[in-house]
């Protein structure tokens, strides 16, 4: 068996006086999508930021890609090819819809073919190009969050609920645009509320809860197992679409 | 909460209501041993001066700290609890200084002056905390301070201009009412060692009017209307959608923080029985109070106490001590040369941004820490 | 016992430079005067320095302090106009002897006057007849001032103004420039100012009468020459006069410069401060000795430090100084004292030899008016 | 932006934002305006001429704090103690290479400058590395204690300054040939002015082309607003920080340097002296714009000198009043980039 | 009185319209808010629901058009005039007090409603009734036991439920909701839902929802509205409403009848 490209053992990670994660072990195979899920303050966004150095684990190993990344800096791991979504979303709101993605592009001018892909999937950021970035609607910043990271192939995504404040025609195009992206060999670990959209997405599933791994598997197992789905994340996915 | 917080709020909903204390505190206690023993030392140092110490720098130094505990306080509840920055502090404490000076000298060195001093140097600097409130608080923050500097060089400008009221750059030396001069003796004979003399009497009307104020202050923070200012700090915005008319309450901070400024000016006018430009309007007093503040523990009223004395005693001491360490270190080569009194600006400059560092949440936020 | 003296001055700030020359001076004087003794009637003399800040404030405490917790005997300061106002009422609330040196400001001599009060260096009115005396005594002269837009600067206008009318008739202020007190730009006011003057008949002097940075080479380098118009620059401490050099051949007053006076006290102090100091005496260095020798010379002639002696002694008592004899007037205790009528030399032999003597100014052409309310 | 061309499908509706020209048009209306009130068309040009290269000096010493303060966000009152250690730094030129400075020969003397700049650029980009590590860095973020914290250094440093150069005023010889005027008719032009403005002009172009053409510009603002984002984006935003900041300090001496010849004498506070100047400028030009304060310079030292020349009473306050007057009509000021 | 509250609209607006420069975000809506009723704001992003919430609570000004209250035109006023007139508004973007705790965020809602701000004498916890109602409103959006945590140091979703709280302690007339439930996760949804359920029930108040989860819309409406491109192009019964072909197109994506 391959190596997975991203593996999270044993990390703990601490803010201020709070413990906030307890020991978080999994593992993101290469090439496909894995999902993040669990209840509101479980630790998913702690966990993401601590894969991107933003908080420091204070224990534990986190393996990207063969080289040990725990104590590297934010900007050494994401030029190691991960892009980040934040929760918050992270727009410059001072910079233009441009200007947020000219940075995003590290690496020089953005690829033609892309930028027009990326603006297909979001007409809105291309209507909006040349507008400060703090204007736009709040589903329209969440697609420039995607954007950006998206602007240039990176080697895996860690995205934080890119769905919320998406109307229900952007959540299919953003479907559409993972799935996309799985095919050109990225990787992608995804937290996400909206089950319908996890459940179509997901090759795994990771639950959290009270910041520890409580499940970890096929995604299609949690999407037949009803009871499981109760009792991980306290809801059926009937109830919900 | 996380340590990193540089602005511990006191919310803490378990606090009764209860005894004097702390009713006359506005039940914001201390909540910390070290930090009332801290104050009480204090209260009772400069309730005691007079009688403990002799000479005159004693005193001076303790009236001096009971004033700039006002003028901090009054700044704390612009800075720390209202979150704006104003480079015009100087301009309300030089209208309370020049209000007495102008009454006491060109009018006459009566109680009546003192009190018509006062009220015109209240009413002015009300109107101008007014005006300038109204006319600049709708702007930007980093404007509003700009505007507050533009307006304070004008008010200097202004004080050096008119020299035929204010003295110019000369200032005003004036009497003071016969019952505050040293000549003026209560008891022929000294009570404790110490002559009931006029001059003590202008420190304790200095001490008692300096505390009577900053309880006020501490009230007022501590009040619905306080709340509604950390609120409008934390997030402007929202206490605007929440009912609040921003404008309003930071105009109505200004005004009180404004009074309370000039009567710290008056009652430095009185002690020092002088009042010119570089005493009460100078930009570096400003940066003086700045630096209480924020080494005291910004937004917490017991800083500007802690921070008032600290730095009044290290700014007034400071030279005496490098003098007896140079002379003490003579020999040695070019240490006594570094710690030679003529230097000590030096290190003011270094107590400057040590200070900031060693203090990331003021000397209050340190000791408050351990207990919440 | 020992004869305590508490020099105050404004040692750190922006004036550290004058405050360390006075220091220096005051201290050489007492060296001098007492023969390297330091002591005057076998009563050592103790000399308290205090560090006023400029801040009129810190200056008066300073003397509180001075009076009350050291017990001088008398005390010498301060080197800003308005610290030293500050401190005349403790003077007089102490029933001590206060030396003004080296503040200027005529107030000092004048309405703000108490009898306690004696001053060794120049006021104002002083430096303004020296000006005065500076101009031709005869033909149309028409003059232009240049000053800070300030009290100082309207006050020395005024006194020139005064000095003129006094002492040379022949001469008219045609013209007031004021500046704001720290401009750096003096295009507009030199304009102003040529404007005012060119088509003046007769000498057209620009007067500039300024403390802090001057605006000489600003005023020279736009050419007033080309209308006939000379500037006359008031005198000033050494490295503020070395920009003079470039601009040979100016006139105007000075209250000292090291090789003017020419008398053993003089010649002791050059000779003694090139060698300690590397460096001729300045301004503040005569102004400091000046007062050492009107205190040793006061407890001398009073046969003690009792104030109302020292009051009576010093009253009208004349004492050598490094720029010959001063007198305190009865009538307000200001020294009288020479000025001396400077030339900028066109070469210099280092950076010190700047300007030459036209004239000395002595004392009794300059009749200075009292002001005090006595 | 070169970077990146704009979709192929270009963006609907909304156009470019369009470059806003009326702040420029200001300075020539300012200049026709006051025409008639001077009178004199000889001397409107000598006070015209004069601004514009007092101006120019003005951005020199604002140039820096433009970069620092407006786009990085950092309220350093240090900037005045470097201009001033600028100025002094020249002294390490000067002591031995004086003879340079008497010479009548236009490249010698030119080359004396340029020495003094490379040399005082160089010693104050070195402060302004140390400055960074020791007094700013901890406090990013918070403007309170920047102010106390660089007020602190500004104070150490002026009393180093004092320590190693003495506290009395040292007067610095311009070079011979930079000395004097250029008179036509009643026309007069100062040469060192003459300098000031080719420098000036120099300084101001490489500024725009270097935060123009490269992301550096964005990447500050960026960084400003949401450093981690910037980070997590890959940039290594603490590394461009410090180089800004050297780069700000730098230029600080380098106006050090030109307002040092301009007075030709050195005092520890000279620098400081300025510094209310330097705000006004920085705020009028709108935070963060190279080219507004380069603007905001040249109209603060025109206004100044035509008002200095029609209403001297008025000079006091003319800074003040021309800052109220642009935040009237921009709150902003003038081509703001930051928006906080 | 209740005669009266049936026939003035609680909420009335009038061609309200803003544009920023060439763009109309809001374009010309008028429309009526009666009490009792839910209403559901939909559209596809950056169709304007945000900006017409923010014409009417103040946030920004209209171009062109006017905004009533209970029959008063509020159309100049402050936002804290407006909030003082009964409008409540919750955020898209999560708006708190980042350093006050959770407690202290709603005390502060309840304390506007109680018109206290101005006392400037008395100690705040002199006002027990404010405090136990901001805990009581803690307690009905599960945030109890979280009441001491600054929201800084929140998770997300319970950064939403406190959004919530604040809206519910102010108690205004008219809740204007902007996408409540977004980031919850799917346990804590109901609790919201039940909450403005709640609200709806007394049938004094007006609930504004905007919303992009279908279901919870579907489940709670009485009227749907719908915008697009800044214009109100539907408005009726919600079953209609999402059948109608704009929505389905525009908005849920669905290819409606192909051939
Ligand atoms: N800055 C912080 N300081 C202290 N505690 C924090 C901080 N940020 C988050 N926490 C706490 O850490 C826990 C996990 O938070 P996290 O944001 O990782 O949850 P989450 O799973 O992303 O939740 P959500 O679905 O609501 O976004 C929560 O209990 C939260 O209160
Ligand atoms: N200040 C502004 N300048 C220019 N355009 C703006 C400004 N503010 C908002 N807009 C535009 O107006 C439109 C409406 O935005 P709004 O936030 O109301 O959308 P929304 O319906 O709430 O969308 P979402 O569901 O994504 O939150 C958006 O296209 C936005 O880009
Ligand atoms: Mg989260
Ligand atoms: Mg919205």
């Amino acid at each position: 068996m391959t190596e997975p490209l991203l593996h999270l053992s044993g990390v703990h990670t601490h803010i201020g006086p709070y413990h906030i994660l307890h020991g978080v072990d999994f593992a993101v195979p290469a090439g496909e999508l894995t999902m993040l899920l669990g209840r509101n303050g479980a630790g998913k966004t702690t966990t993401l930021r601590t894969i991107m150095g933003l908080w420091q684990a204070s224990s534990g190993r986190i393996r990207f890609d063969g080289s040990d990344i725990t104590t590297r800096s934010t900007p050494d791991i994401a030029r190691s090819g991960i892009a980040y979504v934040p929760e918050a979303m992270g727009i410059f709101t001072d910079l233009t819809v441009r200007e947020n993605i000219v940075l995003a592009a590290r690496s020089g001018p953005v690829d033609r073919n892309r930028l027009d892909w990326i603006l297909g999937l979001f007409p809105a950021l291309k209507r909006f190009w040349n507008l400060p970035a703090g204007n736009l609607s709040g589903g329209q910043k969440q697609m420039l969050a995607i954007a950006r990271a998206i602007a240039e192939p990176r080697r895996l995504l860690l995205i934080d609920e890119p769905t919320k404040g998406l109307a229900p025609v952007m959540v299919r195009s953003m479907i559409e645009a993972f799935r996309a992206l799985k095919a050109s060999g990225e990787t992608i670990l995804l937290v996400e509320q909206n089950f319908y959209a996890a459940s179509a997405l997901g090759d795994h599933v990771v639950v959290m809860d009270d910041g520890r791994i409580v499940h970890s598997g096929a995604m299609s197992d949690l999407v037949a197992d009803k009871t499981m789905q109760q009792r991980l994340l306290g809801l059926s996915l009937d109830a919900h679409q | 909460m996380s340590s990193s917080s540089a602005l511990p709020l006191a919310f803490d909903e378990t606090r009764r209501r209860g005894g004097i204390l702390t009713s006359l505190l506005s039940s914001d206690l201390p909540r910390s041993r070290a930090l009332s023993v801290i104050l009480f030392s204090i209260f009772a140092l400069l309730a005691a001066t007079p009688f403990l110490f002799s000479g005159s720098q004693p005193v001076g130094t303790a009236a001096k700290i009971c004033v700039f505990i006002v003028l901090v306080a009054s700044y704390d509840l612009l800075l720390g609890y209202s979150g704006i920055v104003s480079f015009a502090h100087t301009m309300f404490f030089g209208i309370g200084g020049y209000g007495i000076a102008i009454a006491l000298e060109r009018v006459s060195p009566t109680w009546g002056s003192v009190a018509i001093g006062s009220a015109a140097a209240l009413g002015l600097s009300a109107v101008l905390a007014i005006a300038i409130g109204l006319l600049s608080l709708r702007v930007r923050a980093i404007f509003f301070s700009m505007i507050t500097l533009a307006v304070a060089t004008a008010a200097a400008v202004l004080a050096s201009q008119l020299s035929e009221i204010t003295g110019g750059e000369d200032g005003l030396s004036f009497q003071l009412p016969p019952a505050l001069r040293p000549a003026f003796r209560v008891f022929s004979e000294p009570v404790f060692g110490t002559m009931i003399n006029g001059r003590l009497l202008a420190y304790y009307l200095v001490f008692a009017v300096s505390l009577v104020v900053f309880l006020a202050l501490l009230r007022i923070v501590n009040s619905p209307f306080g709340r509604v200012l950390q609120a409008i700090r934390e997030n402007e915005f929202r206490a605007e959608a929440l009912g609040y008319r921003v404008v309003a309450y930071r105009t109505a901070a200004s005004v009180i923080s404004a009074l309370a400024a000039t009567i710290a000016g008056a009652l430095m006018a009185l002690w020092l029985r002088y009042n010119g430009p570089d005493t009460t309007l100078s930009f570096s007093i400003m940066i003086d109070i700045l630096l209480m503040v924020v080494i005291g523990g910004m937004g917490t009223m017991y800083g500007a106490v802690i921070g008032a004395a600290l730095f009044v005693l290290a700014q007034s001491y400071l030279q005496v001590l490098m003098g007896a360490g140079s002379a003490a270190l003579a020999g040695i080569p070019l240490l006594p040369n570094l710690i030679h009194p003529d230097r000590w600006l030096l290190w003011l400059g270094a107590l400057f941004i040590i200070s900031v560092y060693a203090f990331p949440g003021g000397i209050v936020g340190r000791l408050r820490q351990g207990k919440p | 016992q020992d004869i305590k003296i508490a020099l105050i001055a404004g040692k750190t700030g922006p004036l550290e430079a004058y405050a360390k020359q006075t220091e220096a001076g005051f201290m050489m004087g007492l060296e001098y005067l007492t023969k390297g003794t330091m002591a005057i009637n076998g009563r050592k003399i103790n000399v308290i320095v205090k560090d006023d800040q400029l801040k009129a404030d810190l200056a008066k405490t300073l003397l509180e302090q001075a009076y009350n917790d050291d017990n001088v005997d008398l005390a010498v300061g301060t080197t800003s106009s308005a610290a030293a106002l500050a401190m005349l009422p403790v003077a007089e609330e102490n029933g001590k002897v206060l030396i003004v040196e080296p503040a200027v400001a005529d107030a000092i001599t004048g309405e703000k006057w108490n009898r306690f009060i004696f001053r060794t260096s120049r006021n104002s009115t002083q430096d303004a007849y020296g000006t005065a005396a500076a101009v031709p005594a005869s033909g149309e002269v028409s003059i232009a001032t240049l000053a800070q837009d300030y009290a100082f600067g309207k006050d020395g206008v005024a006194a020139l103004k005064n000095a003129l009318a006094e002492i040379r008739p022949n001469a008219k202020v045609v013209f007031e420039e004021y500046a704001p007190q720290n401009a750096t730009d003096f295009t507009a006011s030199a304009q102003r100012i040529f404007d005012a003057l060119k088509d003046k008949p007769g000498k057209k002097i620009i007067n500039i009468i300024w403390a802090g940075q001057h605006p000489l080479p600003k005023i020279a380098d736009l050419k007033p020459e080309r209308f006939g118009i000379e500037i006359a620059p008031g005198g000033n401490i050494l490295p503020a006069m070395q920009i003079y050099k470039n601009y040979p051949g100016m006139e105007g007053a000075i209250y000292y410069y090291h090789a003017f006076p020419k008398n053993p006290m003089n010649d002791w102090l050059v000779a003694e401060h090139q060698k300690r100091f590397n460096a001729p005496p300045d301004f503040f260095t005569a102004g400091g000795f000046a007062a050492a020798s009107a205190a040793v010379t006061a407890i001398q002639k009073a046969g003690g430090t009792d104030t109302e002696k020292l009051i009576t002694a010093m009253e009208g008592m004349t004492f050598e100084t490094p720029k010959g004899p001063m007198t305190f007037r009865k009538e307000d205790h200001q020294a009288m004292q020479e000025m001396y009528h400077f030339k900028v030399k066109a070469n210099g032999k280092d950076a010190n030899d700047l300007l030459d003597l036209v004239a000395t100014i002595p004392a009794d052409k300059m009749p200075i008016p009292v002001r005090n309310k006595r | 932006m070169s970077d990146m061309a704009a979709p192929s499908t270009a963006p609907a509706e909304l156009p470019r934002a369009k470059t806003d020209w009326l702040p420029l048009l200001l300075v020539p209306a300012l200049g026709l305006l006051a025409l008639p009130f001077v009178g004199s068309p000889s001397t409107w040009v000598t006070l015209t001429v004069a601004g514009l290269a007092m101006g120019m000096m003005i951005f020199l010493m604002a140039s820096g704090l433009t970069l620092v303060f407006g786009l990085m966000d950092i309220i350093n009152f240090g900037h005045g103690v470097f201009i001033s250690l600028g100025a002094y730094a020249t002294l390490l030129v000067l002591g031995p290479l004086a003879g340079w400075a008497l010479e009548d020969s236009i490249g010698l003397n030119l080359a004396l400058l340029g020495l003094c700049i490379l040399v005082a650029m160089g010693v104050t980009a070195l402060a302004g590395a140390v400055f960074e590590r020791v007094i700013v860095r901890p406090v990013y973020g918070s403007h309170l204690k920047q102010i106390l914290v660089t007020m602190g250094g500004l104070i150490v440093t002026e009393q180093l300054i004092h320590a190693i150069w003495g506290a009395s005023p040292i007067p610095i010889p311009l070079p011979q040939s930079l000395r004097g005027a250029f008179v036509f008719g009643d026309i007069v032009m100062e040469r060192y002015r003459v300098v000031a403005v080719v420098i000036g002009l120099a300084v101001f172009i490489g500024m725009q082309l270097l935060l123009n053409r490269t992301r550096i510009g964005l990447l500050i603002r960026a960084g400003v607003e949401n450093p981690e984002m910037v980070e997590a984006l890959g940039y290594r935003i603490r590394r461009l920080f410090v180089s800004v900041f050297i780069a700000g300090s730098a230029l600080a001496g380098l106006g050090g340097v030109m307002w040092a010849f301009y007075r030709q004498t050195l005092t520890a506070g000279m620098g400081m002296e300025v510094m209310v100047l330097v705000f006004i400028v920085i705020i009028i030009g709108g935070l963060g714009s190279v080219g507004g304060c380069f603007v905001g310079s040249i109209l603060v030292a025109l206004v100044a000198n035509y008002v200095g020349f029609i209403e001297p009473k008025l000079a006091l306050i003319s800074n003040i009043l021309v800052m109220a007057l642009v935040l009237i009509w921009r709150p902003q000021g003038l081509f703001p980039v930051a928006r906080r | 009185m209740t005669a009266s509250t049936t026939t003035t609209p609680a909420l009335e607006t009038r061609g309200l319209t803003i544009r920023f420069g060439g763009h109309v975000a809001v374009n010309d809506v008028s429309c009526r808010f009666t009490p009792g009723t839910l209403t559901s704001i939909v559209g596809p992003n950056g169709a304007g629901k945000t900006t017409y919430f923010n014409l009417i609570s103040g946030q920004l000004r209209a171009t062109s058009g006017t905004v009533i209250v209970g029959g008063e035109d509020i159309t100049g006023l402050a936002p804290s005039a407006r909030t003082k007139r009964g409008l409540g508004r919750a955020f898209q973007l999560t708006n708190l007090f980042p350093q006050l705790t959770a407690l202290e965020n709603v005390r502060l809602a309840v304390q506007s409603r109680a018109d206290a701000g101005w006392s400037l004498l008395k100690v705040w916890n002199t006002r027990r009734d404010l405090v136990e109602q901001a805990e009581a409103v803690l307690e009905r959006v599960r945030l109890a036991d979280k009441r001491h945590i600054a929201p800084k140091a929140l998770s997300h979703g319970d950064q939403r439920k406190l959004e919530v709280a604040l809206l519910i302690a102010m108690e205004p007339k008219v809740f204007m909701f902007d996408e409540p439930t977004a980031g919850m996760s799917v346990d804590e949804v109901p609790t919201v839902l039940e909450l403005i359920n709640d609200i709806r029930k007394r049938g004094d108040a007006t609930v504004l929802l905007v919303e992009h989860k279908m279901d919870v819309v579907r489940s709670l409406s009485d009227r749907i509205i719908v915008l697009h491109n800044g214009a109100l192009v539907a408005d009726g019964d919600p079953a209609e409403v999402i059948a109608s072909p704009v929505v389905q197109e525009a908005y849920l994506g669905v290819e409606v009848a192909r051939d």
